[in-house]
């Protein structure tokens, strides 16, 4: 597994550890991720997985360790600070601007990513080319024909799908994905699939990715990463971890049903 | 095949059910046939309606027109409460775990006698370990996985006579899955009509009896599971299903 | 790749502990206080008027930590009620005088278990109504409830002026329970001592329904999802209704006992207190009961500890109290929301 | 000949609305005695206007201006809150038109911000502080009050009258309490440590707008210490509260049984048959204003301004009270107060107060402290 | 020209557009329309208290921050203006400027001050902080009472030009001389106008949008790479200054300062109350909603009377609608607007264009 190793990590966590009370949900994990590769992370309901994502983009605070981005320091850094190094995250549970409209929900993202949150004397309508790189997102997750739609109204698939489309506005480096396709329909879940391909394509971009569906994981996987009770017991090729037994017992059960 | 499951005595019919919401005209004309016994599965695309009908059964949206009849009494017109006491369970979409509550208190809650039956919370965490040992625990510090495992023993932790789960399986672990199934299973031994809405055509392929499929608020297919499954044709008509897209 | 896992680890993992901090609070300022206050029977004099007074701001504020802190309804209208309560005793109070002025404790006591009664009735039915008609379409909408319960308020104290006519009403206190009784050289006012049964009583019972039955749980889970409560099978309005009308009772069972202590009812009395109620219920912590009863008794004793050391101070000892609070536990004393 | 018109601002909604409804009687049924109830004055009727001020200081200067300048009012009288009534002053110079100040009582009224058409019926503080120190002749006096600008003018005015009226009692404490105070335990253990080892007559002054806390300090029992309470006056419904502590003694602006006089027997006799309840402090208050401005409008029939400052300066009319005075330095009525004690055996639910002594107004030496 | 000048946020709806219209003609007109002290008051007032309300609308429709302490800005601007006024006799526009920036100093370091240290707490207790903060203002400015007037408040003159003594000119416009009065009711109008606009273009400005994104779900803003507490204090700022801008032109047009007219918690309800009814997150709801309150509570009073009057023979409605009753008939109408304009008087309009 040291196939990576020779290039710079572009997102790296050292023994980072995160404790509720007595419970460690995440516990000393040290892995280094590299551009060009994606990472399914994968592990039983409440591994840590989600956790270790919070952990990574800065919405938990890690009770010791640290988190390296592009070889800097940031375990000290809020999410906005962190997001604005490059760190772009999709949410597990749907997490939206339920009252403004589709179209508006993808142009903060754009206008995030063009650092134009501080103007407030030019009017907001007027910055056209904001507006098209944000419809230009929305074709690309088939939401064009909502673009005007309260987000609040949209069916949860469609929500996630967005979710989706904020996170590609957001062009960030490193891309983290938690369950993207969960409660998405089956004539759906390709056209995310294949964006994620087309991101994994770009050499520059580091993805992660949380994922229970099987066979999206042996789809997209380069890496798969195993997480137990907050703890990283298994890291390496697919098709090695997969038929590791620990995966084998802990997290798919029986052997998979064809 | 429907003629047969017809005269199996429907536990609900959803006969010419329309719902609003707001100005939006969302379910437009919806026939659904729920038998006693088995499990029922309703399919469809994003957007098709399948949450909206779940939630005009428990009176959560108002249906504007058509009828709903459960186990012979019609319940179109009645409030949230009483359909639940009918004897109809729900688990939402969106979880909607009680978040400031403990696991225990949520289930509790749901037990609407009054006492929690331990053998049946024991059968429950059988399935579910992580309950038993998150049994203390507020639910809204769980895991997107766990709370699905709450909403779903919520459901169940007394029997019912209906079961409605939107989307059960998003979010859990194959393993879970697995246990979740072997629940289904047992339920449906114990007398319990599951209707299942669900993406994951793997996950009902071999566990449903009959399905419905839906799109644009209506029901557009309905028939016995086994047909379904032999017919690849009309997986890929109805659900846009090819054997490349999910390899 | 590592060979041994920590597989099984299901035992469950542990309650969170009691938190017992808050309750030595009191007895810590209490002590604290001795030396500075210096005279050990004026001590005794401002603590148990302290202690006293707490509990009288707990009855009034009872009622609000149900409708704020459960069901999270902020409810200025709240005071009125207190008001309501005041004024709806003078019914029973007024003309039964000559029990009132009778030097006999059964009849002084018999007359205002019924003005009691009486007023808890008149505003339980109002709180009952007000919940009908004013609260129901703004649930969960912070904002339209301070409005409408405000003008609801509003409403509530001129009809107030309408039914009772705008001069202001004496009450006075029932004979026995007038004057002080002396102790040593520490002066103890009778009717403190009525208030601290009465808040004593009400706070056993309400801790007793939350804790003892589903009551204290069905609400905290309505507030956050009525729908999936609904969908449960329990008719959550139904409930709300109940809990609103028992807060009401409860402030108007606070109104009786404000009124008698002012012994001059002017429909705006409730109104005066309600900055003080809000302060009590933040920070004794959203929906906690415990924290409710200790924040009256902590802020009535600063009030007089203050007030007695550096009267400046007492102008503004809520508010320090308050921010005093919030500093070591932001969401107050006792918060159920970890 | 037009109608003669009368602008009447009360701060007649919130929390005044009490006192603001007795000034309105007391104004209604004073122009009704004196014009036999024909509502004339020389022939020409009188209208009065009504207006509510809500007791905002804002307000009151545009209800006053609009009476002036929209109504045309003749004359106004007004207000109940003492801030209103400060900011309505510089109206009335503006537009040249008499103001009477009814039951405002703030100082600086015919104080520092008096001008020429300011005329006041009210008693003032000052003149309250005066009547309490004639009573306290020796011995040690706390002082409770407000812990604001009123409280604080207010033993001011306190401890000037003590000396101007050669009291040989020495103020020991002071003690200002939270206006928004319900809980009085510790401002009175204050007073009695400061109180209880000086010399005798120890007496606990207590100044205090609104509900005075006098039943809290009393069932402290002050007697402990040989500390006698000495409450201002209040209004009927709040002294009704105070009978449990008969003989503690007092000064009032009005009580209405201690006058003895042919209009006040009719005010007190009307109103007990009209409302139930013998007149209240503010009620003689406007019965004094409407006959101020009756006597001045009867000498001035052509009600013009300046003719009728010339006529009311040093005008002397008939009150409830007795005759009072507009003195012509600062405009304000002299009046004589009532010294009170509470009585025992009560008659009746309004039988509260007995009269020790009428303080004339010759005894009250109030300086004049406007600049003309 | 219309769109940039009103950033692009058009009325939306011909009712309204109209309403706006007319509102703005009868304000811009008002001394030539109306005679008296009292409805030109009205006027300015309604002028001030659209600015105020937008300014807090700022806050609470778009930001989503529930804020006790906006009357203490008010206030403040207009005790600059009000003491700095009040300490000479010949007052000139020195004066003004000099009380109103120490007025702005104050408030700039007050709001910076509120918003660094509560901000991070949770919206109810920010609530209730400010209301603590607020309630301490007033104590203190009645504590010092030699600087501020106490709970008297204080009366001042101002600057010769706008005294109501001085005539500009001669002759007669319209039937009106161009006195003091006059020129500072348009001084207040096109302040007012001015703030308003420039408030608008505020909530229309990519800034604007992330603060509605802020109000939606600070966490997902905050996960976009947008520092929410930052903009959360700028909001705050803004919103103060403004109002502190209009407590000072307040203060210019009454000539008096004191606590009832400008730091009571009354006048917090009131804006309250006018933003929900004109329609929260919409400025221009606090033009309507504003002119709508403001002539309610100036005339209510009067429109019972007449009705009461109508009613002499009949008992008990003649009771209720006795004036003096206005009180429970404006807080019915709280209740009621709270009621039947759920999205506000504006939201309503724009709601019927659609449907
Ligand atoms: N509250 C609402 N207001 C307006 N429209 C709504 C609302 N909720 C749902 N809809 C619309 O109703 C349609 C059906 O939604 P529904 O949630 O029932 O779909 P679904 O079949 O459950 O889809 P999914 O698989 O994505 O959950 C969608 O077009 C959605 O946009
Ligand atoms: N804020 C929190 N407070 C306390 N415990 C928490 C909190 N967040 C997560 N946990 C606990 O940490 C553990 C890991 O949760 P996490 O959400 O990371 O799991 P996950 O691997 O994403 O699972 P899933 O596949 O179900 O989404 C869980 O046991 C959960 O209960
Ligand atoms: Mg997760
Ligand atoms: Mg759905």
């Amino acid at each position: 597994m040291t196939a990576y190793s020779q290039q710079q990590p572009s997102l790296s966590t050292r023994d980072l550890t995160i404790r509720f009370g007595g419970h460690v949900a995440v516990n000393a994990v040290t892995a280094d991720f590299y551009p060009g590769t994606l990472t399914v992370i994968v592990g039983p309901n409440g591994a840590g997985k989600t956790t270790y994502f919070n952990l990574v983009s800065g919405q938990l605070p890690a009770t010791s360790g640290s988190v390296f981005i592009n070889g800097h320091e940031v375990t000290r850094h809020g999410p906005a600070r962190r997001t604005r190094l490059g760190i772009g995250r999709a949410f597990q549970l749907t997490n939206l601007f339920p009252h403004l409209s589709v179209i508006e929900n993808v142009r903060l993202a754009v206008q995030a990513r063009a650092g134009a949150g501080m103007n407030m004397f030019s009017i907001w309508s007027s910055h056209k080319e904001l507006i098209a790189r944000a419809e230009h997102y929305l074709e690309r997750v088939h939401l064009m024909g909502r673009r005007d739609t309260m987000v609040g109204t949209l069916s949860h698939g469609d929500q996630r799908k967005l979710e989706v489309a904020i996170l590609l506005a957001l062009e960030p480096s490193i891309m983290m994905f938690d369950e993207p396709t969960a409660g998405m329909s089956v004539d759906e879940v390709p056209v995310v699939l294949d964006l994620i391909h087309q991101v994994k394509r770009d050499a520059n971009k580091t993805v992660l990715l949380v994922e229970h569906k099987m066979d999206v994981v042996r789809a997209l996987a380069d890496r798969i990463i195993v997480l137990h009770n907050g703890t990283l017991v298994a890291d390496g090729k697919p098709q090695e971890v997969m038929q590791s037994q620990i995966v084998q017992e802990a997290y798919l059960g029986t052997p998979e049903p064809a | 095949m429907l003629e047969r499951q017809n005269q199996l005595d429907p536990l609900l019919t959803l006969s010419g059910v329309h719902t609003h919401i707001g100005q939006y005209h969302i379910l437009q004309g919806v026939d659904l046939v729920v038998p006693r016994g088995g499990l029922s599965v309703l399919l469809g695309r994003n957007g098709a309606g399948k949450t909206t009908t779940l939630r005009t059964i428990m009176g959560l949206w108002q249906a504007s027109a058509g009828s709903i009849t459960f186990d012979g009494q019609d319940i179109t017109r009645m409030s949230t409460p009483d359909i639940a006491r009918a004897g109809i369970a729900y688990v939402p979409e969106s979880m909607a775990v009680f978040s400031e509550l403990t696991v225990r208190e949520n289930l509790y809650l749901a037990a609407r006698s009054g006492a929690l039956d331990n053998a049946r919370v024991d059968w429950i965490c059988g399935f579910f370990p992580a309950l038993k040992k998150f049994w203390n625990y507020p639910a809204g510090n769980l895991s997107g996985g766990q709370k699905q495992m709450v909403a779903i023993a919520r459901a169940i932790v007394e029997p019912r006579k209906l079961l409605l789960v939107d989307e059960p399986t998003k979010g859990l672990a194959p393993a879970i899955v697995q246990s979740l199934m072997a629940a289904f299973r047992e339920l449906k031994d114990t007398d319990t009509t599951i209707l299942l809405v669900e993406q994951n055509f793997n996950f009902v392929r071999t566990l449903g009896d009959s399905v419905s499929v839906m799109d644009d608020g209506r029901v557009v297919h309905a028939g016995s599971m086994r047909e379904l499954a032999d017919d690849d044709e009309l997986q890929t008509r109805l659900l846009g299903l090819s054997l490349d897209s999910h390899q | 790749m590592s060979a041994s896992l920590p597989l099984a680890q299901q035992e469950s993992l542990p309650a969170a502990k009691r938190d017992i901090a808050p309750l030595l609070l009191v007895p810590a300022l209490m002590l604290a206080m001795l030396p500075l206050v210096g005279s050990f029977p004026t001590w005794v004099t401002l603590s148990v008027a302290g202690l006293a007074m707490g509990m009288m701001i707990f009855i009034m504020a009872s009622g609000l930590t149900l409708v704020f802190g459960l069901m999270s309804v902020l409810n200025f209208g709240h005071g009125a009620f207190v008001s309501v309560g005041a004024f709806a005793a003078t019914m029973v109070l007024l003309p039964m005088h000559g029990w009132l002025e009778a030097e006999s404790l059964a009849a002084n006591l018999g007359a205002l278990g019924l003005a009691l009664i009486v007023a808890m009735l008149v505003t339980g039915v109002l709180g009952w109504a007000f919940e009908r008609v004013i609260i129901m379409p703004v649930y969960g909408q912070h904002l339209k409830q301070i409005l409408v319960t405000m003008g609801g308020m509003i409403v509530s104290e001129q009809l107030i002026n309408v039914i009772w006519g705008p001069e202001q009403i004496a009450l006075p206190l029932p004979a026995t329970l007038r004057g002080s009784l002396i102790l040593g050289d520490a002066a103890i006012e009778k009717y403190r001592l009525v208030a601290v049964v009465v808040g004593l009583a009400v706070f056993l019972t309400i801790f007793l329904v939350l804790n003892r039955t589903k009551l204290g749980l069905l609400i905290r889970a309505g507030v956050e999802n009525g729908e999936m409560v609904e969908a449960l099978g329990y008719r959550i309005r139904r409930l709300f209704v109940a809990v609103f009308a028992a807060g009401s009772a409860l402030a108007g069972l606070g109104g009786v006992m404000w009124g008698l202590y002012k012994e001059n009812l002017t429909a705006s009395m409730g109104a005066d207190t309600m900055v003080m109620i809000f302060i009590v219920v933040i920070i004794g912590g959203l929906g906690s009961i415990g924290g409710c009863f200790i924040g009256a008794l902590l802020m009535a004793l600063v009030a007089n500890y203050a007030g007695f050391l550096a009267p400046k101070v007492a102008l503004v000892s809520n508010i320090i109290l308050m921010i005093a609070i919030l500093l070591w536990r932001p969401a107050g004393l006792y918060s159920k929301s970890r | 000949a037009p109608d003669l018109k009368i602008a009447l601002i009360a701060g007649k909604t919130g929390v005044l609305e009490s006192y603001a409804k007795e000034t309105e009687t007391g104004f209604m049924m004073g122009l009704e005695y004196l014009t036999g109830g024909k509502m004339e004055i020389n022939g020409r009727k009188i209208k009065v206007i009504v207006k509510d001020d809500q007791g905002k200081p804002d307000l009151g200067r545009t209800l006053l201006a609009e009476a002036y300048g929209d109504d045309k009012a003749d004359i106004a009288v007004g207000t109940t809150s003492s801030g209103s009534a400060l900011a309505m002053l510089p109206v009335a110079k503006e537009y040249k038109k008499v103001l009477v100040v009814e039951p405002a009582v703030a100082d600086e009224i015919t104080g520092a911000k008096w001008n020429k058409y300011i005329f006041r019926t009210a008693r003032n503080s000052m003149q309250d502080a005066l009547a309490a120190a004639s009573t306290l002749k020796s011995g040690s006096i706390g002082f409770l009050a407000q812990d604001y600008a009123f409280g604080r003018d207010a033993i001011k005015a306190g401890k000037q009258a003590l000396a101007a009226t050669g009291s040989k009692a020495t103020v020991v404490h002071e003690e200002y309490a939270p206006a928004t105070a319900t809980d009085f335990t510790a401002p009175s253990q204050r007073l009695f440590d400061a109180l209880k080892d000086k010399p005798q007559p120890r007496v606990l002054a207590i100044v205090w707008a609104g509900p005075n806390p006098m039943n809290k300090i009393a069932d402290m029992k002050p007697e402990r210490y040989g500390i006698a309470l000495a409450p201002g006056g209040n209004l009927l419904p709040i002294m009704k509260t105070w009978k449990a502590y008969a003989g503690t003694e007092g000064t009032i602006y009005y009580y209405y049984g201690f006058p003895k006089n042919k209009m006040n027997d009719w005010l007190v006799s009307e109103h007990t048959k009209r409302y139930k309840a013998p007149p209240d402090m503010f009620t003689a208050g406007g019965m004094a204003a409407a006959s101020a401005v009756f006597t001045a409008l009867s000498k001035v029939p052509s009600a013009n301004s300046e003719q009728l400052v010339t006529a009311m300066e040093g005008m002397s009319f008939e009150t409830p009270k007795g005759t009072m005075t507009f003195r012509k330095e600062d405009h304000q009525a002299l009046q004589p107060m009532y010294h009170f004690r509470i009585k025992k055996d009560q008659k009746n639910e309004w039988d509260l107060l007995e009269l020790v002594r009428e303080i004339p107004a010759k005894e009250l030496p109030l300086p004049v402290t406007n600049k003309r | 020209m219309l769109n940039s000048l009103l950033s692009a946020d058009l009325p939306r709806s011909r009712a309204l557009s109209l309403v706006l219209v007319l509102i703005l003609a009868a304000l811009a007109c008002a001394p030539f329309l109306v005679t008296g002290a009292r409805p030109l008051n009205t006027a300015a007032t309604i002028c001030v208290y659209i600015v105020l309300v937008a300014s807090y609308d700022l806050l609470l429709g778009y930001t989503g921050i529930v804020s006790f302490a906006h009357t203490m800005f008010y206030g403040i601007g207009a005790y600059g203006v009000g003491i700095a006024l009040s300490s000479v006799d010949e007052p000139t526009w020195s004066h003004v400027f000099a009380g109103l920036a120490i007025a702005l100093v104050l408030t700039l370091a007050l709001a910076l001050v509120v918003g660094l240290f509560a901000l991070r707490v949770r919206a109810i207790f920010y609530a209730m902080i400010t209301l603590a903060v607020a309630a301490s203002f007033s104590v203190l400015a009645s504590q010092l009472s030699d600087f501020t007037g106490g709970e008297d408040g204080k009366t001042f003159s101002v600057p010769e030009l706008l005294s109501p003594g001085f005539t500009l000119a001669e002759n007669e416009v319209f039937g009106r001389s161009i006195d003091g009065k006059l020129i500072t009711y348009y001084v207040v109008f096109f302040g007012c106008l001015l703030l308003f606009l420039f408030l608008l273009r505020v909530v229309n400005s990519p800034f604007g949008r992330v603060l509605q994104a802020i109000r939606e779900n600070e966490f997902r803003a905050e996960a976009l790479g947008y520092r929410t507490m930052f903009y959360r204090i700028w909001a705050n700022v803004i919103a103060a200054l403004v109002a502190a801008l209009a407590g000072a032109l307040m203060a210019l047009w009454l000539r008096y300062v004191g606590p009832k007219t400008s730091l009571g918690f009354e006048i917090m309800t009131d804006i309250l109350l006018i933003v929900v009814i004109g329609g929260m997150g919409t400025m221009y709801g606090a033009v309507v909603g504003a002119t709508l309150f403001i002539l309610a509570q100036n005339y209510l009073k009067e429109l019972m009377a007449h009705a009461s009057g109508a009613l002499e023979g009949v008992p008990l409605l003649a009771a209720a609608l006795h004036p003096d009753r206005w009180m429970l008939w404006l807080g019915v109408l709280f209740v009621l607007s709270v009621y039947f304009f759920p999205v506000g008087i504006v939201g309503k309009l724009r709601l019927r264009k659609r449907g």
